[in-house]
């Protein structure tokens, strides 16, 4: 066999080799990394380039495809490089639509952690401090077994609590401003109708210490809360219920006992309809606006809650709030700066009441609770209505009378 | 050197561009013509590249992001190769010299070749290794500028869809809704106790603005508010004509409704830190700003069917 | 070559005009009107800042 | 061209060109039945056919659920099930070990490849044959119809392999995505069986017209077989705008209530608001990417040629490609306009999602695609001046388009979304550049393409009069004529692009329609004014073809690639826009594919495709030369080109 010859066919051979590997080496990085990794690939296709310009050097035959194929994946290998050059980003598709219509379906896990976000805005937050959800319940109520209710009842135990208190003396004969939910409702029989009547009727029963200053105990603080502004509908208050019963390792009555409940203390057509749903994608949720600002005055103060823990002189309706100070802030403000407690910066009255609202904590008055005044008032009030809240406030000084407040 | 004049930049750049080559085409053919001194062709194409590259790189101010310098480079080099090798003459001569380092065909070329035999591996690995280097800088982050809105929102309990809802206080002198309203009011006094419907709105829009947005947004809407600083990207620029004049009012309101949190999933991770509005202002105050907010930027809502 | 400067200046003037034209045209036929910076009195000015 | 116009009109041309008007008419017969007029009356037709039922039924019988037509709005009795609701699992969407979406995307990809080109070279074919029909010259005319013949042959094999693909994609629909199929067969029932017909009715079309080739060469037969050809491309574009109608439905969908209920007009279904600006774009893109392959062909078998006559015969047949490819490239961005405005006024938002938003990055790709295309054409004008003697007066002109063309390319692809790290973003203090970020805005990019646009034809007129000199009598003045049309064009884009700044978007969106017009204005004034001043001319020298160097082959290469590459590009922008619906806010995609990739993996898939695509083609073209070895070049042509070429007499 002619040596040269034989010489030329081992380099092409060897030639040959390379090319497949390079091949395969192209290969096996498309395999590893066509999810983990994309960004990489186009060198694969690099890596061919090199493969088929090589493989047309040295087989004449072929040459022309080669080095043509070579130019093809370059020019594709070019593209595909710049489109990888750039930042990336995924189109995440929209969550999907939260359909609650029908709770049925769920499970009592699934409906007691709705129930939880309900109370406390997400699952698992119960155990935070501060925790707030759709139904604002933590606003006064308190969940954890060793907790004492200032502003009303701990919730801890109030399955097994309902119990018996419908059949106490004074639940039975009760005296209250409003004595059955409406007319014909009767009263509850069981603790699981206790529960929903007291939900649609805080006024039916009134647990004893808990009612509104001064009414002795006839008329209870708490909204009813499927009406506004809390609204929620049967449904999330049979899953608020349920995570009640469920938290406590008790079984939940089904859904259509609680449901039964409801329906026997809200008539017909004082029942919310859940609200039709996500219309579209990136919608951040139904809003609630505390208070648009143009209210008159002692409506603005209820809609901002400000009545439910204080007094404001000059306000009708203000007069029992008494889990926060009496709001004479013109008198009281200058000495709370100047107290050594005070960690805030205000120095002027106006900016006090700003401070206060903002961060509560910055200064408890004495004998009052630490902790108890919300702390997202700063992020839920619109400029219009802490303007206006502010300007009143400032003006309220002991001994003095309050300013006319339909003037302002 | 002069730096760029305010309202002539895009114009000016391209001017300058156009002289530099102006003054490269006839400086080599005056030499070449008059003073018989022909510049190589690879020559030349180097100085193109290297003039392209400080044009951009300290001739633009402020500085242009790498990429963008990137993309222009890759195109003046192709652009170069277009030129040099659209005629067989001209390309000849551009190999030339490439192809005698190549053969090493004198002393010369041979040193050549020698020193770029070792100087290319050398600075492959020099980049190589600048670019595995772990790096403190933060990464790079792709973000949407026009979020693709939803087809409708829900704000306040109502729905608007976004193609077809119009601003309720955008209205001319009847109470009609009126596109051109804007134009004819400019100039007028907000202030203007006696002023029609459409200014009083104006007006109570500018109060919530300032009540509510100006910290931000800057009390010139210019997105240099007290605090826009504290952000990262600062808040929109509302006089720059890629914001509002870009957009429908739908559109604004949808962003204005539905803040930051409100963004599309594609816009993750969320770099807004709008507050979603509706949680503080009644749809109507949310109308009532962006209409200030047009008004005072003097742009129109941008419309589709005219 | 008085004509040759003559026909320059004819055929430059009538592309101008022709062009003027069809920008006018063609805007007006959509309803625009392009002349719009010059009626409107806005100033030339780039608008960014 | 011009020997068209010249000599006595002889029957045979006057039959031709009644021939043209035929074929012509025949082409538009698809759109014209599309038509918005045509579609009230089907929609006045189901109407009365919904009160007649009425009527006669009576109220006995249960009451139809009327439904409202979630694009047109009009009434119609409920027909069809709501739209399935699906959910992750292996009923809805049965799955191998691996990204169904995927595996459908190289199905349909290929698919709609071999599609587009068995689509497009019957048209090309048609047109070439009838240039042969009617060119005098013996020599030239049989070359055509070598030419002709050769395409239709690589079609042949093309053909079934396309039947191939659209069985496989229908399979893997029908497995992969069953709960989808069955909901838009549901629909589509009826226009699928046409389908199906017109498919068969082509395929006998195409037999006839191949095997009959040589039986119906001569007199009236031959005009029987272009009339074939006729038909060939009637049923083809039909079959095209059918299947046009299922892809737009998912994107706009008509003809069913917002619960996706069929309301029994299958027309409203299939005439749904981006049909037509789908259809028109894909045929346009049809014929590029057809030219591109044939071009691509032609220089492989240019590179690979033994003899000059080979390299002179494969060099002209890739001008003729590239330049049917190009003459259809140019109106290709008019048409995309149209598509992106019909988008608009469909759903904002879903052309913010195109042009602004989440697939934004893709058009900063595409630009960079047009980029290619445009100057590779040019490259590959000058270089094929090459070809003739005379062209250095104009070859010292180049230095200056390449300036032009790079400058414009500059503008258009700034993006207007920069990418940069944070520090660069704090140096610049803005996301906006305040120099070259108004580069990134409309106004300057609709000035940028169009000036490529102009001056792409300006290198096409050059090219023309290469090795020409004019010897009409006002040649001074046609020079002048020219100069003076040309650089006003030039001045009047860059004023309106500029002006665009100073005027509100609603004012300034109309802009680009003069805009394009002056780009017209200089292909066909310019392109007119300069065949009137070549009559007649005294040619330099004849045109060598085959004399031309390998760069310009490489660059027909690089302009087919770069044309598959965007035709999936676009496919894939086209696709990806409904995000995460089957169809568009009527069936939600819950499969666990529902999500957009990153451009990167598309751009990865998309390379995937053009190059599995091209692998494919190499036996296609292998099974076609099979057959043709030493068969194609006839002896003793150096003769001049007619038709196509610029002309030595």
């Amino acid at each position: 066999m002619d040596f040269l010859k034989d010489k030329k066919l081992l380099f092409r051979l060897w030639i040959g080799l390379l090319a497949l590997g390079l091949v395969v080496l192209a290969i096996t990085n498309y395999r590893v990394n066509f999810y983990g990794n994309s960004r990489l690939l186009p060198v694969s296709l690099g890596i061919f380039v090199t493969a088929t310009f090589l493989l047309g050097i040295y087989f004449q035959k072929v040459r022309v495809v080669m080095h043509g194929a070579a130019f093809m994946i370059f020019v594709a290998a070019a593209f595909a490089g710049f489109s990888n050059w750039l930042p990336q980003t995924i189109g995440e598709p929209p969550p999907f639509e939260e359909k609650i219509a029908d709770i049925s379906t769920m499970s009592t896990q699934e409906l007691a952690d709705l129930g939880e976000k309900l109370i406390f805005g997400a699952v698992g937050a119960s155990t935070v401090k501060g925790s707030i959800g759709k139904g604002q319940c933590p606003l006064c109520h308190v969940f954890g077994s060793s907790e004492h209710g200032e502003r009303a009842p701990n919730m801890y135990g109030l399955p097994d609590r309902s119990e018996k208190i419908v059949k106490l003396d004074e639940y039975q004969n009760r005296d209250t401003v409003q004595t059955v939910a409406f007319d014909g409702s009767g009263i509850a029989e069981s603790g699981l109708e206790y529960m929903a009547e007291s939900h649609a009727c805080p006024n039916c029963y009134v647990s004893p210490g808990f009612g509104k200053g001064g009414t002795n105990d006839r008329e209870s603080p708490m909204p009813a809360i499927h009406k506004s502004p809390i609204n929620l509908t049967i449904d999330e208050m049979v899953a608020i219920d349920t995570w009640s019963y469920i938290r406590e390792g008790l079984e939940a009555p089904s859904v259509d006992e609680m449901r039964v409940a409801y329906e026997k203390f809200i008539p017909e057509d004082e029942r919310p309809q859940a609200s039709s749903g996500a219309d579209g994608e990136g919608e951040g949720g139904e809003s609630q606006l505390y208070a648009t600002g143009d209210e008159p005055l002692p409506k603005l103060f209820e809609k901002a809650q400000c009545t439910v823990c204080h007094v404001i002189p000059g306000i009708p309706d203000a007069d029992e709030g008494d889990f926060g100070p009496e709001l004479y802030v013109k008198t009281n403000a200058p000495k709370r700066m100047k107290d050594k407690n005070y960690t805030g910066s205000a120095s002027s009255v106006e900016a006090y009441i700003l401070e206060s609202i903002l961060d509560p904590n910055l200064y408890i008055v004495p004998d009052f609770d630490e902790d108890l005044m919300p702390e997202d008032f700063g992020t839920g009030l619109n400029a219009k209505t802490v303007f206006r809240i502010v300007n009143y406030l400032s003006q309220l000084e002991k001994g003095k009378d309050p300013p006319n407040h339909e003037e302002m | 050197m002069p730096g760029f004049i305010e309202g002539m930049m895009p114009v000016q750049l391209l001017a300058e561009i156009l002289l530099i080559i102006v003054i490269f085409v006839l400086g080599a053919m005056i030499l070449d013509k008059k003073m018989g001194i022909r510049i190589p062709m690879l020559l030349q194409a180097a100085l193109v590249f290297i003039a392209g590259w400080w044009y951009y790189k300290f001739r633009i101010e402020p500085p242009l992001p790498f990429s963008v310098r990137a993309i222009y480079q890759v195109m003046i080099a192709i652009g170069i190769f277009m030129w040099v090798s659209s005629a067989e003459k001209g390309w000849t001569e551009f190999k030339r010299p490439i192809l005698a380092v190549l053969d090493a065909k004198t002393p010369l070329t041979w040193w050549v070749r020698a020193v770029l035999l070792v100087v290319l591996p050398l600075s492959a690995s020099g980049m190589a290794y600048k670019n595995l280097l772990p790096s403190l800088g933060e990464p790079i982050e792709l973000r949407t500028v026009h979020p693709a809105p939803p087809a409708a929102v829900t704000v306040h309990g109502k729905k608007f869809p976004l193609q077809t809802s119009e601003s309720p206080v955008r209205v001319d002198e009847s109470g009609e809704y009126s596109n051109h309203i804007q134009d004819a009011h400019v100039m007028d006094n907000p202030f203007d106790p006696d002023s029609i419907q459409y200014m009083q709105n104006v007006k109570e829009g500018g109060d919530i603005f300032f009540q509510n947005c100006h910290f931000c947004h800057g009390d010139n809407l210019n997105g240099r508010g007290l605090y826009a600083y504290a952000f990262n990207p600062i808040p929109a620029n509302f006089t720059d004509p890629g914001t509002l004049a870009q957009l429908q009012e739908t559109f604004v309101f949808w962003r204005v409704a539905k803040g930051g949190p409100g963004l599309p999933r594609e816009g993750f991770p969320w770099a807004s830190a709008m507050p979603p509005w509706e949680q503080h202002l009644t749809t109507e105050e949310i109308w009532k700003v962006i209409l200030f907010e047009y008004w005072h930027t003097k742009y129109p809502p941008r419309t589709w069917d005219e | 070559m008085a004509k040759d400067v003559m026909m320059t200046i004819v055929l430059f003037a009538a592309s101008i005009a022709y062009f003027t034209f069809i920008n006018w045209w063609l805007m007006d036929f959509q309803g625009l009107d392009y002349w719009y910076m010059f009626r409107s009195g806005a100033e030339l000015s780039s608008g960014g800042h | 061209m011009k020997r068209l116009f010249e000599g006595r009109m002889r029957n045979k041309q006057l039959l031709s060109w009644l021939a043209v008007g035929v074929l012509v008419g025949a082409l538009l017969l698809p759109l014209v039945i599309s038509i918005p007029l045509l579609a009230e009356e089907f929609e006045d037709a189901a109407l009365e056919q919904a009160a007649f039922a009425e009527e006669t039924l009576g109220e006995d019988v249960p009451a139809q659920e009327i439904g409202y037509d979630v694009h047109y709005g009009d009434e119609g009795i409920v027909q069809g099930p709501p739209a399935p609701v699906t959910s992750d699992n292996e009923n809805d969407y049965p799955r191998y070990n691996f990204e169904s979406r995927v595996i459908i995307w190289v199905a349909n990809q290929q698919h709609l490849y071999y599609g587009s080109f068995v689509l497009a070279v019957p048209i090309f074919v048609m047109i070439i044959e009838f240039i042969g029909m009617v060119t005098k010259d013996r020599a030239m005319a049989q070359k055509y119809d070598t030419l002709a013949y050769d395409f239709i042959k690589i079609s042949i094999t093309a053909y079934s392999i396309t039947a191939i693909l659209g069985g496989v994609l229908v399979f893997t629909f029908m497995i992969l995505y069953p709960a989808f199929w069955t909901y838009m067969t549901k629909i589509f029932h009826p226009a699928m069986h046409i389908y199906v017909l017109l498919f068969l009715a082509e395929s006998g079309t195409l037999y006839i017209y191949y095997y009959g080739w040589d039986a119906m060469r001569e007199g009236l037969l031959k005009w029987v077989h272009l009339s074939m050809a006729v038909f060939l491309n009637v049923f083809g574009t039909v079959l095209m705008m059918l299947a046009n109608s299922w892809a737009t439905f998912m994107m706009s969908p008509a003809g069913v209530d917002a619960e996706g209920q069929y309301l029994g007009n299958i027309w409203l279904a299939v005439h749904n608001h981006l049909w037509n600006p789908v259809n028109i774009h894909r045929i346009l893109g049809n014929m590029v990417f057809g030219g591109g392959i044939v071009a691509a062909y032609a220089a492989y078998r240019f590179l690979s040629a033994k003899n000059d006559e080979e390299r002179a015969h494969y060099d002209w047949m890739g001008y003729v490609a590239m330049f049917i490819a190009v003459a259809f490239l140019i109106p290709l961005p008019f048409a995309g306009y149209y598509l992106m405005r019909e988008v608009y006024a469909y759903r904002q938002q879903m052309g913010i999602t195109l042009m602004g938003g989440l697939l934004a990055w893709l058009f900063i790709i595409q630009a960079v695609l047009i980029g290619a295309l445009f100057l590779t054409t040019n490259y590959y004008l000058w270089q094929g001046m090459e070809r003739m003697r005379g062209a250095e007066r104009y070859q010292k002109y180049i230095k200056y388009m390449t300036f032009v063309l790079i400058v414009c390319f500059l503008v258009w692809l700034t993006p207007h979304t920069m990418v940069m790290t944070p520090t660069e973003l704090k140096e610049m203090g803005g996301q906006q550049h305040p120099v070259v970020g108004n580069y990134g805005v409309m106004s300057a990019k609709n000035g940028a393409v169009n000036i490529i646009i102009t001056t792409t034809v300006l290198s096409f007129l050059l090219y023309q009069r290469c090795n020409k000199i004019p010897t009409v009598p006002w040649a001074r003045y046609g020079n002048i004529a020219l100069w003076a049309l040309f650089s006003v064009a030039f001045v009047n884009i860059i004023w309106l692009a500029i002006y665009g700044y100073y005027i509100p978007a609603n004012v300034r969106v109309g802009l680009s329609v003069p805009q394009v017009v002056s780009t017209l204005s200089c292909l066909f004034i310019g392109m007119t004014i300069n065949l009137f001043m070549m009559r007649g001319a005294k040619p330099t020298g004849p045109v060598e073809w085959g004399k031309i160097s390998v760069r310009s082959q490489y660059a027909l290469f690089m302009l087919a690639t770069s044309f598959t590459w965007m035709m999936g590009l676009m496919g894939y922008i086209r696709s990806s826009v409904r995000l995460h619906w089957h169809v568009n806010e009527i069936m939600r995609d819950n499969s666990p594919w529902a999500f957009t990739h990153t451009i990167g993996f598309a751009a990865n898939m998309i390379s995937f495709n053009v190059l599995f695509f091209w692998v494919t083609l190499l036996f296609v073209f292998w099974l076609g030369s099979l057959g043709t070895k030493k068969a194609v070049v006839e002896k003793g042509r150096a003769a001049p080109v007619a038709a196509l070429a610029p002309s030595t007499n």
